[in-house]
């Protein structure tokens, strides 16, 4: 046994803050290395166009606040942006709040408060950036709302909503359900949907839809609407419970879940239960939306009947144009919604490549 | 009973862990101006308001759960109480601000309450408690919510509460100093800050000493309650709305936040200036983040290797650990030197 | 304040701690409470203090019978204690601990205000030089002590109790805590003084009442007692019969020399042979415990050398004390000692696991036969392997805890602290039986106990310690029960006069 | 302290509380029982085959997660708060890895999802750093890591490798990752029961302190629960990556929690030492089966997740009023 000289409180202070000061440096490096990288996808060339613009954006700056690369449909979405203005010469920068309000918001004011010639935001939530928008209409900083909802007023002082068509999803799933169904003979039956999280707009707005269209074909009936909260695994679990509870009331004809991944995990949970999927099988009809290249793959294997667009890169190309024009001085539309794309098998050819890539 | 006495040596030790908030507070200052100035830019006022709005939003969570670490406990239902927090004041506090947030307030109290008497009276593990208690909350949130966020109404409440106030301020941001302000009293300059830090140092000792604990570690539960539901009141009118679940964010601010504010997670060490340096420290990290647009795997990283570091800085057995492993250098016993001459 | 306790009664499961004991205490009087370990003083203290509460018996306060539920009641009734484990807050300051717990502190605590007061209460225990503010885990054990006294003092308390407040204190330390208890008992407080230490008890106190074996022996005015009497009270009828021979030396050697464990214990030297037994006699604080935990691996800052027939070993950590076939049995039982509530077998072979395994897999059968052999050998019931250890007896949780460091392969020491404490009669015999037994094996045995009847059972050598040193290393032949209790509560200097 | 040992035998008025306590303890968790019996009967179609099926679907994913967690909560570390992460990282691994052929991609899935948690296994059992606070940052690091080498791409199997079917096979019409869970279970206990490992996994986790003092592996002991642990998550990873055919950082989303419930619902301590794996099968049992009964009936996301909070509050009180021994 020694008595061995040991290391002293202020040797592990010291260890804190040279730790501290090397996490910093990091964080220094950590946005020096994505703007160095950023340029090298420059190279993807601008839509014809935008082009006679381009020579008005050069420098002009723009602020995306928007959820995290972590998640594959943000990231497509957010860099097919990014690129595309960065391709106009446009200075852009990029908060990432990872689905936190909170945070989000902190992101926004800090936009904001950069003057910069457009703030666009993908909004977490459509309720929490109310304040912040109002200041920046105060700020005469342009805010544009990306993706969220439908413009019902719900976001005042915006200048411009630059939106997935919902209700167009929504009502395509569920003519796809109708469709898929009766190409099986029926001429009606129980359907199911499994939501993304419940209580959001894009939820909701897409079942104000798709219940429309089953107005019209009252053979069908919804018979539970489940929160599935864009999780793969929560909407099989559902899904497989679901089947259960309507085993002996006549069954499940058709299911609808809200993203492509959220629909193979009720495909997963049919097979689970030993339950026949697709046309071919006279089986559950099983559809999606946001086309991911499972739901894809799902359609091509004869398992998914359809899903509907959205799909990120096609999104973010609608943006940056108009972005461009707004920063060029053109006057843009207070809401603009992309047409979405039904897709079925016999569509897979016009859509098929582009909601394969997340 | 042989029990080991710290020697003086140990809290010396102990007591000089206690200026790592200040040190890395100067440290993140600094960072904050040289950092941005390498890069070509620079902080500016509104940088230094939006760190001070970040810090209102979460420093009263990490004063929640502080000064239960504080007590030698651990609460973990402080980020359910701060989302329900939200949720009662923005459904309640419509036509009067002030009455939402007492009720939020009042609400969180009393479900604290129950907590607390669980955890004293039964001797239970307050994690686990908690645990069962943030999951039951939540659940509680989600149902008043009807499983949404909720608009707040009255949506000029925050942007009043949020207005700049001499550059770096603004009420939302006073509110919370002063709040910081008053429990630092309460905690320094009463019997209760007093009696808390002891219950936490030495549980034994305090109830030899005569000091009714049970009661005490009660109110920490429901003190704790009430912090983190006027912080999540607070947010919810920033934001005008009440988010039923907010992720794990905010609670790993808040840990965080805890032990960068030199509260011993042992108990019986930290002050609310402590965690408020410390939550200061980090809001002004996801300010530089924000400033330079870090992208969001390298604050991962940074938060999670931050995390790490000051855990093993402040682990117990640090320095058994480190002189076992001095000790396994020496191969041959005999070349150990006697320590003493023989007496 | 008067204060009568009448034919108190407190039982620890089969082990009766008081059996029927009355006390008078009066204003103005320091009352000496004597008796050796396992009188019953800290039960009858604990009791005083609220901290128990009685099976039978009456505490009257000027006649009036009052009962405690906690200490906080006691406190209201005018009654302070001076616990005699250290009960501070390390992380609190000097006032603040001074302050903790305080009946009738004002809510706002002002160290301004409270400064001149805190400062007079540390100067009447010496500790003038020392800021309130200072946090008390700056302080050496010593000045922590005397914290606690001021403390006690501070109370304005009509009885101070004061257990073993010296233990840990050094002469000028001490000379300062009897003027201040003179003091209070000059202002018509009356004091309890617990101590072993009959010098101290017959230099300060007015009276002294003698417990043994949890009964009252007697109380007498101080004039009438003189050193040989008291102890002669507290020792009983302790037979100095066991004056055997040596027992046989298996010829391994152990030594311990300058063995040094911060803060108390400086320079150690002991030394045996396997198939002895060294007893380590001395009283709460004097350094035994430190001594054999480092002895165990315990202390990692412990310095000093051990070898063993002549080998050096290394025993930084508790795996290398085993290894170099050191086994520790601590006295802290339910601490460093057993897996409560796991089963008696469990228990049993959770040191030799490593044998009982191959490739990692246990062999239950192994197991089995092994975990049966050592609960016949430490006379522990088959039946019971599979209870939980939290189920059994005192002494049967002893005999389990001895059970796992015997015949384990390798050991060449044995090391005990407080062999029986918290076992009852039956199960001491048992135990010491034990230990003899594994020193008929051929282990050099060591075992610290603040018992002196143990000690002269069981001792081939013994050692006596005070304040952190040796003071003697005799043969078992040599030694009385008087002149062990007279070294062990004692400076040098008196225990010469009575040895 | 110079006390008797008070616990040795209880003096008549402590065994009157404590029998008192337990009886009261048995009555709260016979109205439980009555009460999931009343639900279960009442509840249309919740008995029918196909539900029991989905039921025990639900349970395979959490309970392999639960199986690592209890471990961690036997060893004395009270639980993991990244285990959800890890199993994310499972996920990826193992998706990314088929390229590399089927043995090859388990293997190095087990391997990093038991190196990410072992690493935190060995700083909380060398240097007894505080389990929440490590696990929360590996847990931050892990999805940094991950979110670097992945780009935030999702992960698919190379196109057609069918080579991972058998693991969304439904052998007699029950999900495979149930069978997996079984057969986890089983090598977990006899792990637990029958080897040294196991044996001190348990005494180290009923006092970490005994243990040091009894020259027991402590770091390493530690250390080994946590890497059994990430084995479990890379596992139920595995098998996650399987069933969905492609895999992101949110996949692991809810799984810490679900588990951590799991694991307490079963009734193993969280100061460690005591319970079972097996009772970690039976929690995630229970807590499936009362949210699959909810939803039947039902009940909203906000009411399942109170449910199982509540859940969580009792048993913890049953277990502790049941406790042998009063641990104040």
């Amino acid at each position: 046994m020694r008595i061995s000289k040991t290391l002293q409180s202020k040797g592990r202070i010291a260890a804190v803050v040279a730790a501290f000061a090397v996490v910093g440096v990091a964080a220094g490096c950590g946005s020096d290395s994505s703007s160095s990288t950023t340029p090298a996808k420059v190279d993807t060339a601008a839509p014809a166009e935008t082009t006679a613009a381009v020579a008005d954006v050069k420098g002009k700056k723009v602020v995306l606040v928007s959820c995290f690369d972590q998640n594959p449909w943000c990231k497509i979405y957010n860099h097919t942006i990014i690129d595309g203005l960065k391709a106009a010469g446009v200075d852009v920068t990029y908060l990432e709040d990872g689905f936190d309000p909170n945070v989000q918001v902190q992101n926004l004011k800090q936009a904001i408060a950069a003057k910069p010639d457009a703030v666009l935001v993908v909004a977490s939530d459509d309720n929490s950036i109310v304040p912040a928008v109002t200041q920046a209409k105060a700020a005469g900083v342009p805010i544009f709302n990306l993706n969220g909802r439908a413009a019902d007023g719900s976001i005042p002082n915006l200048t411009s909503s630059i939106l997935a068509n919902q209700k167009q999803l929504g009502q395509y799933a569920a003519e796809n359900l109708i469709e898929g169904i009766k190409a099986e003979g029926k001429t009606g039956g129980n359907l199911i949907a499994i939501t993304g999280t419940a209580g959001t707009n894009t939820a909701k707005d897409r079942m104000e839809a798709f219940n429309e269209v089953l107005a019209k074909n009252p053979t069908f009936k919804l018979v539970a609407t489940e929160d599935g909260s864009w999780d793969q695994v929560k909407s099989a679990k559902i899904a497989q419970q679901l089947f259960a509870k309507y085993a002996n009331q006549g069954g499940i004809q058709g299911a609808y879940g809200m993203a492509d991944y959220m629909a193979a995990g009720i495909i997963q949970s049919a097979k689970q239960a030993n339950l026949p999927l697709g046309v071919k099988n006279k089986g559950l009809i099983v559809t999606g939306s946001n086309c991911f290249k499972v739901g894809i793959d799902a359609i091509k294997a004869g398992e998914q009947y359809g899903t509907a667009t959205q799909a990120p890169s096609v999104e973010g190309e609608f943006v940056f144009p108009l972005i461009i024009d707004f920063l060029a001085g053109k006057k843009i539309e207070a809401l603009n919604q992309k047409e979405e794309g039904r897709v079925t098998a016999d569509t897979l050819g016009e859509f098929g490549e582009v909601c394969s890539l997340a | 009973m042989t029990e080991v006495q710290q020697s003086p040596r140990q809290g010396r030790r102990a007591r000089a862990l206690g200026i790592m908030p200040v040190l890395l507070l100067v440290a993140m200052v600094v960072m904050f101006f040289v950092i941005p100035a390498l890069k070509g830019t620079s902080p500016t006022d509104f940088n230094v308001y939006n760190a001070f709005q970040d810090w209102s939003a979460l420093s009263l969570l990490a004063l929640a759960l502080g000064i239960t670490v504080i007590a030698g406990e651990f609460d973990l239902s402080v980020l359910a109480m701060y989302s329900l927090g939200a949720m009662v004041a923005v459904q309640t506090g419509t036509s009067s601000p002030v009455l939402g947030v007492v009720l939020a307030v009042a609400a969180a109290g009393l479900i604290g309450l129950v907590q607390g008497l669980i955890v004293a009276k039964l001797r239970i593990n307050s994690m686990t408690v908690t645990l069962g208690g943030y999951l039951t909350v939540l659940g509680l949130v989600n149902i008043i919510g009807g499983n949404a966020s909720v608009p707040y109404k009255n949506v000029n409440v925050g942007i009043s509460l949020d207005d700049p106030i001499l550059s770096f301020f603004s009420i939302r941001s006073l509110i919370t100093i002063a709040i910081f302000a008053i429990v630092f009293l309460v905690l320094r300059y009463t019997v209760l800050g007093r009696n808390l830090r002891a219950m936490g140092g030495e549980r034994r000792a305090t109830r030899i000493a005569g000091v009714r604990a049970d009661p005490l570690l009660v109110g920490c539960f429901v003190a704790s309650a009430m912090l983190a539901a006027l912080g999540g009141s607070l947010l919810g009118y920033s934001l005008a709305t009440a988010i039923p679940d907010l992720g794990f964010g905010p609670l790993i601010f808040a840990i965080t936040a805890v032990l960068l504010g030199g509260v011993a997670l042992a108990g019986g060490r930290g002050s609310a200036l402590g965690i408020a340096a410390g939550a200061f420290t980090l809001a002004l990290l996801n300010e530089l983040f924000g400033l330079m647009a870090t992208p969001d795997y390298i604050s991962d990283l940074i938060t999670g290797g931050l995390l790490f570091i000051v855990t093993i800085i402040s682990a117990p057995d640090l320095f058994g650990w480190w002189r076992s492993v001095r000790a396994a250098k020496v191969t041959t016993p005999e070349q150990e030197p006697v320590a003493l001459e023989k007496s | 304040m008067k204060l009568q306790v009448q034919t108190l009664v407190k039982s620890y499961g089969p082990v009766a701690a008081l059996r029927g004991v009355s006390l008078e205490l009066r204003d103005g009087e320091v009352h000496a409470l004597c008796g050796h370990n396992g009188a019953g003083k800290s039960t009858l203290v604990k009791i005083l203090s609220g901290v128990e509460q009685p099976d039978e018996g009456v505490l009257e306060i000027n006649g009036e019978p009052i009962s405690f539920r906690n200490p906080l009641d006691a406190q209201a009734a005018g009654i302070a204690l001076v616990d005699q484990e250290l009960s501070l807050v390390p992380q609190l300051t000097v006032a603040e601990n001074i302050d903790l717990g305080r009946a009738g502190a004002s809510f706002i605590t002002r160290p301004g205000r409270a400064r001149p007061r805190v400062k007079q209460l540390l100067g009447r225990v010496g500790l003038g030089h020392i800021s309130p503010s200072t946090p008390v885990e700056l302080l050496s054990i010593g000045e922590r002590q005397l914290v606690e006294i001021a403390r006690g003092l501070g109370r304005e308390a009509g009885l101070l109790i004061l257990d073993e407040p010296t233990a840990t204190l050094s002469d000028t330390e001490i000379a300062f805590v009897f003027n201040a208890v003179r003091d209070v008992a000059a202002e018509g407080a009356s004091i309890v003084f617990v101590s072993h230490r009959l010098g101290e008890v017959l230099s300060l106190c007015n009276v002294v009442t003698v417990l043994r074996d949890g009964e009252l022996v007697a109380t007498k005015p101080i004039a009438e007692v003189d050193r040989p009497t008291l102890i002669e009270m507290m020792v009983g009828s302790v037979v100095d019969a066991d004056t055997s021979e040596l027992r046989p030396s298996s010829g391994k050697i152990v030594t311990v020399s300058s063995l040094q464990v911060p803060p108390r214990v400086t320079g150690v030297d002991l030394q045996l042979e396997g198939g002895q037994i060294m007893g380590i006699a001395g009283q709460v604080g004097c350094g035994a415990s430190e001594v054999l935990r480092a002895l165990g691996g315990l202390v990692p800052q412990a310095a000093g050398d051990v070898s063993i027939a002549g080998k050096k070993v290394r025993i930084n950590t508790p795996r290398g004390a085993l290894a170099s076939g050191v086994s520790y049995i601590s006295g802290d039982r339910k601490g460093d000692g057993l897996f409560l509530n796991r089963s008696v077998s469990d228990n049993l072979i959770a040191t030799r696991l490593g044998d009982l395994s191959q490739a990692g897999i246990m062999q239950p059968r192994a197991a089995a036969r092994t975990a049966k052999e050592l609960a016949e050998v430490a006379g522990i019931d088959p039946s019971r392997l599979r209870s939980a250890v939290v189920e059994l007896s005192g002494g049967n949780q002893q005999k389990v805890f001895l059970g796992r460091c015997l015949d384990r392969k390798g050991t060449e020491l044995l090391i005990l602290d407080e062999p029986t404490r918290g076992v009852d009669v039956g199960g001491r015999a048992e135990i010491h039986n034990l230990i003899r037994r594994a020193a008929a094996a051929g282990h050099a045995v060591i075992f610290a106990s603040t018992e002196l009847t143990e000690i002269l059972d069981l001792s081939d050598i013994i050692v006596t310690m005070f304040g952190g040193q040796v003071v003697s290393t005799r043969q078992r032949s040599e030694v009385t029960a008087a002149s062990a209790l007279a070294e062990i509560t004692h400076r040098d200097s008196d225990a010469k006069a009575v040895a | 302290m110079s006390t008797p040992d008070s616990t040795a035998i209880r003096p008549l008025a402590a065994i009157y509380t404590g029998s008192r306590r337990q009886l009261i303890g048995r009555a709260v968790a016979g109205v439980l029982i009555a009460f999931f019996i009343f639900g279960a009967v009442t509840t249309d179609s919740f008995t029918s085959i196909q539900n029991i099926r989905a039921i025990l679907v639900a349970t395979g994913f959490v309970g392999i997660v639960a199986v690592g967690m209890t471990v961690i909560m036997l060893s004395g570390n009270l639980f993991s708060l990244s285990l959800g992460t890890t199993v994310s990282v499972g996920a990826i691994t193992f998706l990314w890895a088929l390229k590399l052929g089927l043995v090859p991609a388990i293997l190095i899935t087990l391997g990093v999802g038991t190196a990410a948690c072992a690493v935190q296994g060995l700083v909380i059992g060398a240097i007894g750093a505080n389990p929440i606070i490590v696990t929360i940052g590996a847990g931050a690091l892990q999805a940094g890591v991950a979110a670097w080498l992945t780009d935030g791409s999702s992960i698919f199997p190379p196109a057609g490798d069918k080579s991972f079917d058998f693991m969304t096979s439904t052998p007699l019409g029950i999900a495979f990752p149930v069978y997996v869970l079984v057969v986890l279970v089983i090598i977990c206990e006899l792990v637990m029961r029958r080897t040294r490992f196991g044996k001190e996994v348990y005494l180290v986790g009923e006092n970490r302190q005994a243990a040091t003092a009894a020259g027991l592996r402590v770091t390493l002991i530690i250390t080994g629960a946590f890497a059994i642990a990430g084995a479990c998550a890379a596992l139920a990873g595995m098998l996650l990556g399987a069933f969905n055919q492609n895999a992101t950082l949110l996949v692991g989303g809810t799984f810490t929690f679900d588990a951590i419930a799991a694991a307490l619902v079963g009734g193993s301590a969280v100061t460690g030492g005591r319970g079972s794996v097996t009772r970690a099968l039976f929690g995630a049992l229970i807590i499936a089966a009362i949210s699959d009964m909810l939803l039947l009936r039902g009940y909203s996301t906000g009411i399942q997740i109170m449910v199982k909070g509540l859940l969580v509050l009792f048993v913890v009180v049953i277990v502790q009023l049941n406790a042998r021994e009063d641990r104040a």
